[in-house]
């Protein structure tokens, strides 16, 4: 059998972010594909054992480029079960709200990605712009647009600024008044629903053979196994909302739930700004000489549900300055490697971007 | 000279190519140059004899007058040229092949005895020395075929061409039948109009399907053409073929039309004029026309797919010659001129390529252009003409039968002839793409080379002519309007340059020049700017990854198999047919075995007895 | 001679007026599309900007084969678009605007790309051109149906008479008079400019771009000056085949953008089929369509 | 998640009835941890499929250069009843090899392959495990072993930028900043229609 | 290129003539490259969507480097990332510019003493326009675009040549710091 390779990134317009699928094609039907990672490998396990614990917040975010928040969720509550910090009840809230507006962010983007490999370029403009509005409000939070740095063990860095639930408020009631445009654009389109329907299924049965989570195992096994509802963080339990869960797991079920998903966000946002307390946001981990802050010893392995499934941190401290051991279990691991190794043969190369896109590979948390 | 000794001296010629080749295989098969060159000269001599409206009778036995007779017609001389042409250029590669076969001189011999038995078929108007010599080709043919090492081929090659040689034997019973004479134009006069013509009319029209290879009669044509040895690929497919399109000639044009389904149609405003002989013909074309394109686009190995692509141009020449008319007739005439040019240089350019690489696989060969620049030149005019894209002489004749088409408003007809015309791209790029162009792959990098010039001597005159029929037409058109005349229809109103359709005037001249004009200008475009640099062919975008194996990066396997996909259930419906077929008749076989010869003698002649007796029932 | 000369010098300008129009109008659109998304859009010169910049790279070469199809492919469709009449009088071949010399003369510049796009080596390349001449079996079927029937009907297949027959009193423009096939023909005219839905050979996120995948420099601003010409020559087929072709230039020109934006607009909103997507859609409902059409017009002769 | 207390209670119970366990920790009410001997890491994680433990989380390694040791880290999770279970077990650093659990969580293929590259830890039984998977012609001991320091590898490999210690605009030219001042200044002037 | 027969000015006085016009229209249609090297990248859609429209100087992105005419290196660089990025430099056509973005392209930034980045970008290849930041606002992204367009006008975008002529240099950077610049990664077979 005579085949041809073909190659999914790191330079193509196909591949978000920087990894390689190598695709060996037999017309247009894939017979075997992996994923080449490491492309964007910098050490990062290794260089967190090498920072002291305050140090880590600024390293964290930039673990996963495209959804920092999580990881500083992440890293804070683990540092936090170790050190035995109590959050102030603020906190919670306002982490609630800076989780899901980088949710929104995301599948924001993840909708618009959607038109990459759709060559719908109209809907990635769209979905940008609305992107951009969330940087711009999490720059008014944070300081920063992209890497915050204000999920801090404690709490969160500081209050947010006077004024800015309008801002937040104005820019969900304009996303929801656009959402049914947007699924007309998007999913609803006929074009897209061609491309989408029934593509790249994944079957419930070898979700858990690959240990995929989120959004692809949800629109699997029709079961609403989410982190926030299965073992709620911060404040999740004191809000409600739904976990959109779907029977078939193809492309289409994956980018529909993700916008039902949208809408749960913004609700959780609304409900947060409504019940949040007053108070303190932060504790003071140490007085003065924060670099010489000391953990107690302990494991731990604390994990948010990120847009793409579970995101996790397993943590050792000695007890000591520096974190001993860091672990990052990305949520893209398992369908960005086992999955394209084992799922994307038998598929066509037209749809090998969509499993990229669908599935949310990220190869930053890939290679860390 | 006359047709009789010609074709002596191809007998002869073919004769002395045998005890030649026995002692020298290379210089018999020079014999077989020397012989079919002469002839072809013979022959274009005869066209200057020729006087328009009247015609030679060679009355070769005088002591049979209506035995055995040869007689020159315009139809005649126009394949007997063609055809003859085909041999004398094939011929040049065979000292480049004999080495290959199993009997070296045979194949020398068999190839002019063909030749002989073309000039038989095209030249006489007896239907005995036609059958007889339709039958020669039949033999020779079936002996040429296994010296590409398949006898399965020959053997379905011999099935369909002797179905179609029986029906071709009722036919002139049945004309006999009606005359009692073996005149060709006198029995086809005869019986047009009257019911024996339906039978004679079908009858012939199996035959010509049968030799054309045309829907449902194609099976043989791929696997005989696709296994045969390489030089008679290009006799058969551009040659031998057009025996079918001349026996369709006979049949479509001579008899008159049966049907008259114009008038059942008639409530409709300008109704097809056509009738239901013709229009069953055009249909069963058509389908030609599909299906060959359909299968073209599968097939791996090169030949088979230029054999399918034969088998679809016997679809446009039938759907031509059935539509009738000037435009009809001129088209489907000249469609056999493009195509036996343009498929003659293609299956000549694959042969070459055969030649220093051992296979024809798609999937096994690549970037045959660096070491072969010539042969590819020769083939990409080769499917430009048979893609039908000016200004090449495919053009002209698909321009003419499109009008023919049109005219007739047959809608479902011109979907496929539409459909075959923009197929036909589909299926002649492929070898381009992965047999010439790709990646130079490295098992054939040191042995390929390009051809010597003795074989690369006929593709050029071959392409040359292809250019030439597209450029200036009409040359050849006044030819074809001579043969219309004869046939007793009007030729096409052809200018100095001009040819003039029924809706619209073509100057082909001008597209040439202005096409020349094109190229010039983005060839001078091309020269002012900076000069580019030269890299190899691995150096191409990989999306940043390295990659090293030539093989992998060369798209020839499964060319379309998107589309194929879509169809690939369908297809295979003749196949399956006939596959049903020859099981059915090995059944039957085993069956009478069983009956009759099994391994007890007493019941073998038990049943003899029983025969005996059933057919000496009536006499006694 | 000398008038031949002239003609051909015509035929030349016609071309060149065919690549300012469309590359202007190509800017345009550009900005028409970026307004769609949103956007501000580049300057309405930029194409101009881009192509000249292309022409003035250093650039690489794969072999002859590379050169020569780039060559034989602009070579081919200036040649094509020097037949094109602009208005219903104005032409440089007067009576040779024959509507098959389009369709197949623009094949010898489509062929020389695929040859140069697969004489780079580039299996992506390859896959391109596969999808390419695919998507021309789509939609040059119905296409070619529908234009059937009109020339059925006019009993003419030059597009300037074509053209006149649409201007006499009386006679509505094809696009109104065969309205099913009307349709069928703007879908065509989308396969054929590629634009999307239909844009399956292009696909940059499948196939990186598909045919284009290895040039740049000035082979690339060849093609894209090819491709230029050929939309222009489509485009221009379609306003003279079904909206009466034009009295004038300036309504040559206002036809031509009308029809060339509002395709732009309608792809703007779609997404990209698969190829076998392409090739389904169009045999299905475009071809019945197209052969109705042709059904009802030339055996029933409803023409409105 | 009511009866989550009661659910840790039934995993300490699971495990601890069943395999001798060094040591168990309760880290928060959906979060235990095992240490466990490296002979019962694979019947106790098939214990622990079977009862709905059936999503691997993670596994990696820690190295424990002083005690001579690796220390791997499995944890599962089961999303009924909402537990992390950490089972960690303890190697030897010279000699470090564990069967590959590739039977039992196919989905540890990648995880396994990672610990082999970064730490040296063989995994039998899991085919392509030594091949580089995120590191390419790397040429020194595993990175994320404890001894292994990457800044004297980066200092040694890659050179850093130098900095000079005068930042003085010698040649003449216009400097950066200075050139963005004018153009912003030529900006206002075509703003201001050449007044100021 | 052109006869100077016809022109009083000299053949080099031409060639820079057309080099000018050349740059003209280099400057005004930049097309970069769909390259997202590192995490800077996240801050290229918004350049290039609504808010700040990349497209309004005449840049747009493009699949391949044959097209492209700037590479834009969005950060850090693993090594890994620095082999294909090498390649995929040397098969741009010329004249090609490099941006960097981002601290690390720089000095290696947060990642200074990783033992997979490298530090420094233009000891490997020539860099024309850094953007600095961790991560540069899109402000700086557009600023840095339109600086390069700057350095093209005044002739001083000359990476490009400086990649030939100091070849050698640069090669034996590479090689110092990746071993061997082109490999076989077939790792997974």
């Amino acid at each position: 059998m005579k085949e041809m390779k073909l190659f999914l990134g790191p330079q193509h317009p196909g591949m978000h972010g920087n990894a390689s699928v190598h695709i060996y094609v037999d017309g247009d039907i894939i017979k075997k594909s992996f994923l080449l990672p490491g492309m964007l490998h910098r050490g990062f396990e290794k260089g967190m054992e090498r920072h002291s614990w305050v140090n880590n917040i600024s390293l964290i975010p930039r673990v996963c480029v495209v959804e920092p928040d999580t990881n500083e969720m992440a890293f804070a509550m683990a540092v936090e079960m170790l050190a035995k910090l109590e959050v102030p009840e603020r906190a919670h809230w306002i982490r609630m709200i800076i989780l899901e507006l980088a949710r929104l962010s995301i599948h924001l983007m993840a909708y618009g990605g959607l038109g990459s490999p759709t060559g719908l370029y109209t809907m990635m403009y769209h979905a940008h712009t609305d992107r951009n509005t969330i940087l711009n409000i999490f720059e008014k939070i944070t300081g920063h647009r992209v890497y915050h740095q204000y999920i801090v063990p404690g709490g969160v860095r500081k209050d947010l600024p006077v004024g800015i639930e309008k801002d937040i408020h104005s820019f969900l009631d304009d996303l929801e008044s656009r959402y049914e445009e947007y699924r007309d654009l998007g999913i609803n389109n006929p074009t897209i629903q061609a491309r989408i329907n029934d593509t790249i299924p994944l079957p419930a049965e070898v979700v858990w053979e690959l240990g995929v989570t989120g959004i692809g195992m949800r629109s699997a096994v029709n079961k609403p196994y989410d982190l926030r509802k299965v073992k709620p963080y911060a404040r999740y339990d004191q809000v409600e909302f739904d976990v959109p869960v779907a029977p078939y797991s193809d492309a289409y079920a994956r980018v529909d739930c993700k916008l039902q998903e949208v809408v749960q966000s913004i609700g959780i946002i609304r409900q947060c700004l409504a019940k949040m307390p007053e108070g303190d946001v932060r504790v003071p981990i140490s007085r003065g000489q924060a670099m010489r802050w000391t953990v107690p010893k302990g494991h731990v392995y604390a994990c948010v549900e990120s847009s793409r499934g579970e995101f996790g941190y397993f943590m050792v401290s000695d007890g000591g300055t520096n974190p001993y051991r860091v672990g990052v279990r990305g949520a893209s691991y398992p369908q960005g490697l086992l999955g394209i190794e084992k799922y994307l043969p038998g598929t066509r190369l037209d749809d090998a971007a969509l499993w990229v896109d669908t599935m949310g590979v990220c190869s930053p948390e890939i290679d860390r | 000279m006359t047709v009789e000794l010609l074709i002596l001296v191809a007998l002869a010629s073919g004769i002395l190519a045998y005890f030649v080749g026995r002692l020298n295989k290379v210089l018999g098969a020079v014999v077989t140059i020397v012989a079919s060159m002469f002839i072809f000269i013979m022959i274009g001599y005869m066209m200057q004899d020729i006087n328009a409206g009247t015609t030679f009778n060679y009355n070769a036995v005088e002591y049979m007058p209506d035995f055995v007779t040869f007689m020159v017609t315009y139809l005649g001389l126009f394949f007997a040229i063609l055809v003859t042409f085909i041999f004398a250029m094939v011929s040049f590669f065979n000292p480049f092949f004999v080495e290959k076969y199993k009997y070296p001189a045979l194949y020398s011999m068999l190839y002019l005895f063909s030749l002989a038995g073309v000039l038989g078929v095209f030249l006489t108007d007896n239907f005995m020395v036609l059958f007889f010599f339709f039958e020669f080709i039949v033999w020779s043919g079936l002996f040429l075929i296994p010296l590409g090492k398949n006898n399965k081929a020959a053997i379905s090659y011999y099935a369909f061409s002797t179905a179609g040689s029986f029906a071709l034997l009722y036919a002139i019973f049945i004309m006999f039948a009606q005359t009692g004479s073996y005149n060709l134009h006198l029995g086809l006069a005869t019986v047009s109009g009257t019911t024996e013509g339906t039978y004679v009319l079908a009858l012939l029209a199996f035959a010509a399907f049968a030799k054309l290879g045309a829907f449902p009669l194609n099976v043989w044509l791929p696997r005989a053409l696709g296994k045969a040895p390489d030089a008679i690929t290009a006799v058969f497919s551009g040659g031998l073929e057009k025996l079918g399109a001349f026996v369709a000639v006979l049949a479509l044009v001579k008899l008159a039309p049966i049907g008259d389904i114009a008038g059942t149609l008639g409530g409709l405003t300008e109704a097809t004029f056509l009738f239901a002989s013709q229009y069953i013909v055009a249909t069963l074309g058509a389908m030609t026309i599909v299906f060959g394109t359909l299968m073209a686009i599968r097939q791996d190995d090169a030949k088979k797919l230029l054999a399918y692509s034969s088998m679809s141009n016997g679809g446009y020449i039938l759907v031509a010659l059935s539509l009738g008319g000037t435009l009809g007739l001129s088209g489907g005439l000249y469609h056999i001129v493009a195509h036996a040019l343009a498929s003659a240089a293609a299956f000549l350019a694959i042969g070459a390529v055969s030649r220093v690489t051992g296979t024809t696989k798609m999937s096994e060969l690549g970037g045959m252009i660096h070491k072969m620049p010539v042969t590819y030149m020769v083939y990409l005019i080769a499917i430009i003409s048979m893609a039908g894209i000016p200004p090449m002489g495919g053009f002209i004749s698909k321009w003419l039968i499109f009008q023919a088409v049109i005219d007739n408003g047959l809608i479902l007809i011109a979907v496929a002839v539409f459909f075959g015309s923009i197929g036909s791209f589909l299926y002649v790029f492929r070898p381009l793409a992965a047999l010439f162009l790709g990646q130079e792959l490295p098992q054939h990098r040191d042995k390929a080379k390009e051809a010597p010039f003795f074989m690369l001597l006929p593709m050029l005159i071959l392409s040359g002519l292809i250019v030439f029929t597209g450029v200036m037409p009409n040359i050849f058109l006044d030819f074809i309007n001579d043969v219309i005349a004869e046939l007793g229809g009007t030729g096409l109103l052809l200018g100095d340059y001009t040819i003039t359709g029924v809706n619209g005037v073509l100057q082909p001249t001008l597209i040439a020049s202005v096409f020349g004009v094109g190229v010039l200008i983005a060839f001078i475009i091309f020269i002012l700017l900076k000069k580019s640099k030269k890299v190899g062919l691995m150096d191409t975008y990989t999306a940043g990854n390295f990659i090293y194996t030539e093989e992998l990066m060369h798209y020839s396997l499964d060319f379309y198999a998107p589309l194929e996909r879509l169809y690939e259930k369908h297809i295979n419906i003749t196949k399956d047919f006939y596959k049903k077929l020859e099981n059915k008749v090995v059944d039957f076989g085993r069956m009478i075995k069983y009956f009759f010869f099994t391994n007890k003698p007493e019941i073998t002649v038990f049943w003899i007895i029983v025969l005996i007796g059933f057919l000496l029932w009536g006499e006694l | 001679m000398i008038d031949i000369l002239l003609m051909i010098l015509t035929g030349i300008g016609v071309a060149l007026f065919g690549f300012v129009l469309q590359t202007s109008i190509a800017g345009v659109n550009r900005k028409v599309v970026a307004r769609v998304q949103k956007r501000y859009g580049p300057k309405w010169y930029q194409e101009f900007l881009d192509i000249f910049k292309l022409l003035s790279k250093r650039s690489v070469t794969h072999g002859w084969i590379f050169d020569f199809g780039v060559i034989m492919a602009l070579g081919g469709i200036i040649g094509t678009a020097m037949f094109m009449p602009l208005t219903s009088s104005f032409m440089a071949f007067d009576g040779y605007d024959n509507f098959f010399i389009f369709v197949y003369l623009i094949a010898v510049g489509m062929l020389g790309m695929a040859m140069s796009a697969s004489g780079s080596g580039n299996p992506l390349a390859s896959i391109g051109v596969m999808r390419a001449l695919t998507t021309m079996l789509a939609y040059e079927v119905p296409f070619m149906i529908v234009v059937l029937t009109i020339i059925k009907i006019t009993g003419t297949s030059s597009l300037s008479e074509i053209g006149l027959f649409q201007q006499v009193a009386g006679n509505s423009w094809f696009f109104i008079a065969l309205p099913i096939g009307g349709i069928v023909a703007v879908m065509a005219l989308m396969g054929m400019l590629g634009k999307k839905p239909f844009e399956t050979y292009i696909a940059p996120a499948e196939i990186a771009s598909g045919p284009m995948v290895e040039y740049g420099g000035k082979q690339l601003g060849m093609l894209f000056i090819m491709h230029e010409i050929t939309v222009f020559i489509e485009v221009s087929l379609f306003v003279h085949l079904f909206l009466g072709g034009a009295e004038n230039i300036v309504l040559f020109i206002v036809k031509y953008f009308v029809v060339y934006t509002a395709l732009n607009i309608i792809s703007s909103v779609y997404g990209r089929f698969k190829i076998d997507q392409v090739v389904l859609f169009f045999y299905k409902w475009p071809l019945i369509m197209a052969i109705t059409q042709a059904f009802i017009a030339i055996y029933l002769g409803w023409v409105i | 998640m009511t009866n989550s207390m009661s659910n840790t209670e039934f995993v300490t119970n699971l495990v601890e009835s069943k395999f001798k366990v060094l040591s168990t920790e309760v880290l928060d009410k959906y979060q235990v941890s095992f240490e466990v001997k490296k002979e019962d890491v694979h019947s106790l994680l098939s214990l622990l499929k079977t009862s709905g433990w059936i999503q691997l989380s993670y596994l990696s390694a820690v190295d424990w250069p002083n005690d001579n040791e690796f220390e791997l880290v499995y944890i599962v999770f089961n999303w009924d009843k909402a537990v992390h279970i950490q089972i960690r077990c303890r190697l030897d650093r010279e000699t470090a090899s564990m069967n590959s659990i590739l039977p039992i969580f196919p989905g540890c293929k990648y995880y396994e392959r990672e610990a082999h590259e970064f730490f040296g830890i063989k995994f039998p039984g899991n085919p392509d495990h030594e091949k580089q998977l995120i590191l390419e012609e790397w040429d020194d001991i595993p990175p994320l072993r404890k001894d292994f320091d990457p800044r004297a590898y980066s200092d040694r490999k890659f050179s850093k930028m130098e900095y000079k210690n005068d930042f003085v605009n010698k040649n003449g030219e216009v400097s950066k900043q200075d050139a963005r001042t004018k153009r912003y200044d030529d900006i206002d002037k075509l703003r201001t229609g050449g007044k100021k | 290129m052109l006869s100077t027969k016809f022109s009083p000015m000299s053949k080099e006085e031409v060639d820079r003539k057309w080099w000018e016009i050349g740059d003209f229209f280099r400057r005004n249609s930049l097309w970069m490259l769909m390259y997202c090297t590192g995490c800077c990248a996240i801050e290229l859609p918004p350049a290039m969507t609504s808010a700040y429209d990349m497209e309004r100087l005449g840049m747009g992105p493009m699949a391949t480097p044959r097209q492209a005419d700037v590479l834009l290196v969005t950060g850090y660089l693993s090594l890994k990332t620095l082999r294909r990025l090498i390649y995929t430099y040397e098969q741009m056509s010329e004249p090609k510019y490099i941006v960097g973005f981002g601290s690390c392209t720089i000095n290696g930034g947060i990642y200074h003493d990783s033992h997979a980045v490298i530090n420094q970008l233009n000891k490997y290849i020539p860099v024309d326009v850094f953007v600095a930041g961790c991560m540069p606002n899109t402000e700086a992204v557009m600023n840095g675009f339109v600086d390069l367009m700057d350095l093209i006008k005044n002739k001083k975008a000359n990476g490009w040549k400086d990649y030939h002529e100091r070849y050698e240099w640069y090669l034996a950077n590479q090689k110092a710091a990746l071993g061997e610049v082109r490999v076989h990664d077939e790792f997974h077979e």
